[in-house]
């Protein structure tokens, strides 16, 4: 029994009441929101693996127990979600944006409560808040308009994802009499060698959850519009950690495939598993294919998240050792270079006031610590080593490649070099190229964005040099799902199947080589800084071929030959379904709405006719 | 035979006339005055029906008086009492339904200037 | 069998105000909505302390007659939680007509909604068949007159279609009830009740669906359901806001304290002693009218249809909820039940303070609603969650309930409860429409003045149904009783009534 | 069916409609006891006709009321004999049964009708509220027409009285005395072209007869610890001085229906004005 499990959740409420008091004192309310979130990390050194508590809900008079129990994978959820919502809060203390902090916090409740319960009613319930409140923060965006639209369409996939969640679990509450995820779970896996279909179709109903909240294939056409849309310093919590939910739901349900024995099997992999696999490809693909060709900056990075997202389920779905580490590891990863990203883009934006990367350009100058943090972070999401994407990405394609999966890895060595390309056109539109006038008079981020800044460039350098601090834990969350850890040979060291790599060795190496630009960067000729429009060809300035500032830019059809190859890409529109079966109730409703014509007389008609079928159906009865 | 025949269904087929021919005037007249007619013909159908599962035949009042005696060794030979009331209740009740029908209706009358009952209703459903 | 008979002050008390209050008006006019708000007051207390001092099961005796030979009240625990609830929200509506009600009669509208509020009370306590009846009927014309109360035409054309409609309605149960009473001789629910089979099964089945057609009248389940969206938008918001959280409460307990305890089998999930299964009949319906109300709400522009449209979609989800059948299901149709009258009477008071603020009735114009009045669009908000089921809002534990139930029923209520989710998402989208709305900034319009005497009873609901949201206890173990009640047909009522009866 | 359906489409659905409703109400009644089967003594009448329902109570409470499988045995029950005129303290003195069920056995349901009607009165007044116009003569009424009606309303006003004070011996009671009474009041309307009923009687009838109902009520709860039981004595069957409460209460039953219904026809006849200002 230990009370500070129920703690992890009721501080932040208690942190979120007291915000919502003070909501009109914008810096209070984020000091709350900060304070609540340092409080909270607090509690969780005090947390530790093994750790449970148990209490009672009035539940119809019964009593339903609600039952916390700290896994592996729980604390480790726990650390990266909370240190990183630190980091984010105290970035929050200067910022502008319309986040509301005690929605945060209430994420945050349910975020602890999801991560630390063992019991349905409690997850369903933190589910449901966390869900409810992120629609909520979603509201306050830039462009008020369309982050309304984004956050009803969010509401709309996220409530079809609860409801599915819903019936999922009752209805093993109605095959086991209880609530517990782990009695619950131990059930599943103990009957699907004798009904494999009844396993799959309730699994299936929580993974259209997960996927729904981590954004995965066929569900994912809401997450540009709500990672775009969303107050830009909500945005990294949204992709950061959010996205992060699904994941852990789906390591929950995973190990059941272990058991799978009845089943088909495909390379080795059972057949759900391999289609598991194929849709996180396909996710990944479509992710980088359609980042491409995006102007608004955050939804370019909406769909490299979509992108990472699918790295990250493939390589959990095959479950094999290697798989489980380097999801987990990529997970972890992912959530540093993105937030660190996002981070940055929000400053980015609020500095420039626009998220169109075709307005901006040659911001570098102005913002230095901003350009390194994102230079640093686009090489992470590139999986440039010695950054800390780079050890993940690699484990996932020899996890693959371990599993004869050639034309997935293929795939997935495509989408990481369109991945290349489109972060490239962030970093050059935003930062390199020439600056715009309009940005004459913008300044670096205030000393406390900085100082975020500064942190997280730091933790993607040591987090990419260092891997086993984090490899050690995640070995530890493999080991707990019943799967052989990776050794970890030492802190400096990524292990996988065929080789190890010394990280700090080509840290140093680029270290040096970058040393070496340098001196070669000072000691050649001196360079002139000209402005947008001081160029001329055969006598004529840009203005006389008819280029304005705006079309002048760099990033102005960026990648428009790769435009035209991958159109028939963009032709494919999975939100139509989705938008058709809106389009489709609308006009349901307005049919319906026919029914009540507003006359007494053919009021009464439905009355009787009512009666008859009533009268008829106690007749033939 | 005849006799038989009226004496089990002569009210009952009464009153689901009323109730029928009400009905059909609800339901297919358009004035909201002959709207409230056929409600009380209705009204008056299933008061009717319930006298007539209180009444049967050769029984007597059920008023004690000096010579009305209303059993006999112990069997009940009176009509039922207890219908009666339940009618007296509900043609009061339906004198208030009435009531207030006709004053809404005067005050349709007034307001939207018909008595078609199609054209009671506001643009913009 | 305890005999409580105190109680009957619960219907002789408004009662005698109400005959007295036009002697209050010679007075002045202004006084009587007072009379009526402290009347509905003692109310609530003493329905309250019979709730809280667990003073049920117990029965009202009426003129000393034993049932099942008089009248009786049966205050069971539905009957004390359901009045406590139609009281409490009697008072709180009581006090928002203080500021609302101004023009016109006043005096006799004070009697009407007061006598609203004991009808609907007194068709929740009583015992008898008949006497349901009859309160039906109190309730019934104080609505109509109460609907068509107000400056505009659109009152009373609504009220005309509940009238027409609810006149048909009650003539049926009427006949329902007059084919009962020729098979068994009694009109007394708890005789009736224990005495269901010894009726011809014919028979029983019609006077089962006439009964069942002319309560669903009241209890607003499609197709008897017409008159709602003209009436509710007809009326003043107050008058909606009583007729969505008093008028539907009692509706819909009287259809399913006849299809559950006098038509039900003890301790299963049908109720079939004649030829067809009332509760499958009530699921059907119910789920109709959730998929129909919510469709119409979605398109709809005017905010005050929208409501209307929801109010009859929420009462189908409380119609489904119960008609499951299981204790599970009868919880969390009941919890709804307070949810949805909580919630949805909030806001028709919203309406009613937004409209008469000048802020019209549109959805348009409820854009940027949030700068000139935080207080009222944030309890809107409120309102709005808890009706989808938000979590930490009163909704989501039944909302909860309610599907969990009839998955654990399972079976074809599989099917019923995916038709209702689908619908709860169409529901999802129009509200969070209007809350978007709200939310947005690009009002060009000045802060709006909030009296303070509207805000009280708003206030207290929107605080109330964060409460609930947080420690659904407070109306969970209510419901739980409630819920045995409904379900036990011999142990939970008839027994409590007439003891002796399965003496043998 | 939507609102402009042809009239001949719409008597065609109504009348098939009503066919198939009518052929459910035959279906059903072949089931029900027929006129000769009838029988009263299945009934709870039974009880109150022979005025045996405390006997009823008694075996109730001792569990023998009901017999195997929840039959009541309603002929079991002992009762002694009535005689009009003879029998004394009943435990309900009316002679009329179906008044001593409207007002003692089952008197609350007459309360709730009171105050239905009561309601109806109300609501049609609330509906009319406004300024009063000057009444529009519309027809003049002829000399015997004004002169019979003042003369016919004395008459009326005794009748009714009659007819309510009698409502324990006599068929009738509150309910028609009331309605006789406002009868009269219409006449005067009608035969009068500047009648004006005075308003504050009205109320003042309507409120005071009403609360009598209910404090007569409320007296039962506090004497007798039970609403509406009755507490005086039943006095011999037949005799004007019997029966207890019920003549008090279709007293105040006939006084306060006359009031409202006269408020009723005021409220209809006489044209008003509706100010929301």
């Amino acid at each position: 029994m230990n009370s500070n499990l129920i703690w992890l959740v009721f501080t932040p409420l208690i942190g979120s009441a007291i915000a919502a008091i003070l909501y009109n004192y914008k810096f209070l309310d984020r000091l709350i929101t900060f304070s609540t979130f340092a409080i909270t990390l607090f509690l969780v050194f005090g947390t530790h693996v093994g750790q449970t508590y148990s209490m009672n809900l009035n539940f119809m008079g019964r009593m339903i127990p609600l039952s916390w129990n700290v896994t592996h994978l729980s604390i480790f959820m726990l650390y990266i979600s909370i240190v990183f919502g630190t980091i984010l809060t105290f970035y929050s203390l200067m910022d502008r944006s319309r986040m509301k902090g005690f929605l945060l916090l209430l994420i945050l409740a349910a975020n602890n409560w999801i991560f630390t319960t063992n019991d349905m009613v409690g997850f369903f319930f933190a589910w449901e808040l966390m869900g409810w409140a992120s629609i909520v923060s979603v509201l306050g965006g830039r462009k008020e308009r369309k982050s309304r639209h984004a956050a009803l369409y969010y509401a709309l996939m996220s409530i079809g994802g609860s409801y599915s969640m819903f019936f999922g679990l009752f209805t093993l509450w109605r095959l086991t009499g209880s609530f517990s995820i782990s009695s619950n779970l131990a059930y599943l896996s103990s009957i699907v060698g004798v009904h494999p279909w009844w396993v799959l179709g309730i699994v299936s109903l929580f993974f259209v959850t997960f996927m729904i909240k981590a954004g995965i294939f066929p569900f994912h056409t809401w997450v540009p519009m709500a990672y775009a849309y969303a107050p830009d310093t909500f945005t990294p919590f949204l992709s950061a950690v959010m996205s992060k939910y699904g994941i852990y739901g789906m390591l929950l349900f995973l190990p059941i495939s272990l058991m799978e024995k009845g089943m088909p099997t495909v390379f080795g992999l059972p057949w759900v598993n391999y289609i598991f696999v194929w849709i996180g490809v396909i996710t990944a693909v479509l992710g980088t294919v359609l980042a491409f060709f995006q102007d608004d900056v955050k939804k370019l990075f909406a769909y490299s998240s979509l992108s990472n997202l699918g790295y990250i389920v493939a390589a959990i779905s095959l479950f094999t050792s290697v798989g489980v580490t380097a999801g987990i590891y990529h997970a972890f990863n992912h959530l540093l270079f993105k937030g660190a990203l996002f981070i940055t883009l929000a400053a980015v934006i609020s500095r420039s006031g626009t998220s169109k990367l075709s307005e901006m350009g040659g911001l570098w100058k102005k913002m230095p610590v901003t350009f390194f943090t994102f230079f640093i972070g686009i090489a992470s999401a590139a999986g440039i080593p010695p950054f800390n994407g780079f050890g993940s990405k690699w484990l996932i394609y020899q996890s693959m490649i371990k599993q004869h999966l050639l034309f997935a890895t293929i795939l997935l060595f495509l989408a990481s070099t369109g991945a290349f390309l489109y972060l490239f056109k962030a970093f050059h539109s935003i930062f390199l190229g020439q600056l715009s006038h309009n940005y004459d008079n913008v300044k670096e981020v205030p000393v406390i964005g900085q100082i975020v800044e500064y942190l997280l460039m730091f933790a993607m350098i040591f987090f990419g040099i260092q891997p086993g601090y984090i490899l050690r834990p995640v070995g530890l969350i493999v080991k707990s799902v019943g799967l052989n850890p990776l050794a970890v040979m030492g802190n400096g060291y990524v292990t996988g199947m065929f080789s190890n790599v010394d990280m700090p060795l080509i840290g140093w190496s680029l270290a040096i080589s970058f040393v070496f630009g340098f001196i070669l960067f000072f000691i050649s000729a001196k360079h002139k800084y000209v402005s947008q429009e001081d160029n001329y060809t055969a006598g004529q300035i840009p203005q006389d071929w008819g280029l304005t500032p705006e079309t002048y830019q760099f990033s102005w059809k960026f990648y428009e030959p790769m435009e035209k190859l991958f159109a028939p890409f963009y032709r494919i529109k999975i939100d139509g379904f989705f938008r058709g079966l809106g389009d489709w109730t609308r006009i349901t409703g307005s049919a319906v709405k026919q029914v009540f014509v507003g006359n007494a007389q053919i009021y009464t008609l439905f009355a009787v006719v009512g009666l008859i079928i009533l009268v008829i159906a106690g007749w033939v009865a | 035979m005849m006799q038989e025949f009226l004496q089990n269904y002569v009210y009952l087929i009464g009153s689901m006339s009323l109730i029928g021919i009400g009905l059909y005037i609800t339901l297919t007249d358009e004035n909201i005055f002959k709207i409230i007619v056929g409600l009380n013909i209705i009204e008056s159908g299933t008061n009717l029906f319930m006298v007539a599962i209180a009444w049967y035949p050769k029984a007597v009042m059920p008023i004690y008086t000096l010579t009305n005696k209303l059993s006999i060794n112990g069997k009940v030979i009176a009509a039922d009492p207890l219908p009666q009331s339940l009618v007296l209740t509900a043609i009061v009740i339906g004198l208030g339904t009435t009531a207030l029908a006709l004053t809404i209706g005067i005050k349709i009358f007034e307001k939207y200037g018909t008595l078609d009952v199609r054209k009671i209703k506001e643009a913009g459903r | 069998m305890s005999i409580f008979n105190n109680a009957a002050l619960l219907i002789g008390v408004p009662l005698l105000f109400a005959f007295s209050i036009p002697l209050f008006g010679l007075i002045s006019k202004q006084l009587t909505k007072w009379v009526t708000l402290l009347t509905i007051s003692f109310n609530a207390t003493f329905s309250l302390y019979i709730l809280l001092a667990h003073k049920y099961p117990s029965i009202v005796v009426m003129g000393n007659w034993l049932p099942p030979f008089g009248e009786n009240l049966y205050i069971g625990p539905v009957a004390a939680l359901l009045v406590s609830l139609i009281s409490v929200m009697g008072l709180l509506i009581a006090i928002y007509n203080l500021w609302s009600i101004k023009k016109g009669d006043v005096t006799r509208f004070s009697v009407l909604f007061l006598m609203f509020t004991a009808g609907a009370s007194g068709m929740v306590l009583t015992g008898d068949i008949f006497n349901l009846f009859i309160f039906m009927e109190i309730t019934g014309i104080s609505s109509f007159a109460l609907a068509a109360y107000g400056p505009e035409k659109r009152a009373l054309g609504g009220a005309f279609k509940f009238l027409v409609v609810s006149s048909i309605g009650s003539t049926l149960y009427l006949l329902g009830v007059t084919l009962i009473y020729t098979q068994l001789g009694t009109l007394n629910i708890a005789e009736i009740a224990a005495r269901i089979n010894q009726t011809t099964p014919g028979l029983l089945t019609f006077a089962g669906v006439l009964i069942v057609s002319g309560l669903a009248v009241e209890a607003e389940l499609f197709p008897f359901n017409g008159w709602v969206p003209d009436t509710y938008t007809g009326a003043i918001n107050g008058v909606s806001a009583a007729l969505s959280g008093i008028g539907a409460v009692s509706g819909v307990y009287a259809l399913f304290r006849i299809a559950m305890t006098v038509f039900g089998k003890d301790g299963t999930y049908v109720s079939s002693y004649g030829n067809l299964n009332f509760m499958a009949v009530i699921a059907v319906l119910a789920t109709a009218t959730v998929v129909i109300g919510e469709l119409s709400a979605l398109t709809q522009k005017n905010v005050k249809k929208m409501l209307a449209y929801s109010s009859m979609a929420q009462m189908g989800l409380v119609a489904v909820g119960l008609s499951i059948g299981n204790e599970l299901g009868v919880y969390g149709g009941i919890f709804q039940l307070v949810n949805h009258s909580i919630a949805k009477t909030m806001m028709f008071l919203i309406l009613g303070v937004l409209v008469a603020s000048g802020v019209g009735e549109n959805i348009d114009d409820f854009r940027g609603l949030w700068k000139r009045s935080p207080f009222l669009s944030l309890a809107f908000s409120v309102g709005a969650f808890s009706m989808l089921g938000f979590p930490l809002f009163g909704g989501f534990w039944s909302k909860f309930a309610i599907v969990g139930a009839s998955i654990q029923r399972g079976g074809w209520y599989d099917f019923i409860i995916g038709l209702v989710l689908f619908a709860s998402i169409v529901e999802a989208f129009y509200y969070l429409r209007i809350v978007g709305y709200m939310f947005s900034s690009d009002s060009k319009f000045p802060k709006l003045k909030t009296p303070w005497t509207p805000t009280i009873p708003i206030f207290i609901l929107a605080v109330s149904i964060i409460a609930i949201g947080v420690f659904p206890q407070i109306v969970g173990t209510f419901s739980a009783q409630a819920a045995s009640e409904f379900t036990h047909k011999m142990s939970g009522y008839v027994l409590n009534v007439i003891p002796t009866i399965a003496a043998h | 069916m939507r609102n402009d359906t042809p009239i001949l489409v719409k008597k065609i659905t109504a009348l098939s409609l009503i066919t198939i409703l009518m052929v459910g109400f035959f279906w059903a009644f072949t089931e029900m006891p027929k006129g000769s089967s009838v029988n009263v003594n299945n009934r709870v009448s039974r009880l109150y006709i022979l005025k045996n329902v405390k006997a009823a109570t008694k075996s109730l409470n001792s569990g023998n009321f009901f017999a195997k499988g929840m039959k009541p045995l309603r002929s079991d029950v002992p009762y002694s004999p009535i005689t009009f005129g003879k029998s004394a303290n009943l435990e309900d003195g009316a002679a009329n049964v179906v008044t001593s069920i409207v007002v003692d056995y089952r008197g609350f349901d007459t309360l709730g009708e009171v105050t239905v009607l009561f309601l109806a009165a109300t609501g049609v007044a609330m509906l009319f509220f406004g300024k009063r116009k000057k009444n529009i003569i519309k027809a003049q009424a002829s000399l015997i027409m004004s002169v019979g009606t003042r003369i016919a309303y004395a008459v009326i006003l005794l009748f009714g009285i009659y007819i309510f004070v009698h409502g324990h011996l006599t068929p009738g009671g509150g309910f028609p005395g009331g309605a006789v009474i406002a009868s009269g009041v219409l006449g005067l309307f009608l035969g009068n072209d500047h009648y004006e009923s005075n308003h504050l009687g009205l109320k003042l009838f309507e409120s005071l007869s009403g609360m009598a109902f209910v404090i007569i009520g409320l007296t039962g709860l506090f004497s007798v610890n039970s609403f509406l039981a009755n507490f005086l004595p039943t006095g011999v069957i037949g005799d004007l001085y019997s029966a207890g409460f019920i003549a008090l209460i279709y007293i105040a039953i006939g006084m306060k229906v006359g009031a409202e219904l006269s408020a009723v026809v005021d409220s209809m006849i006489v044209d008003t004005e509706e100010e929301w200002s």
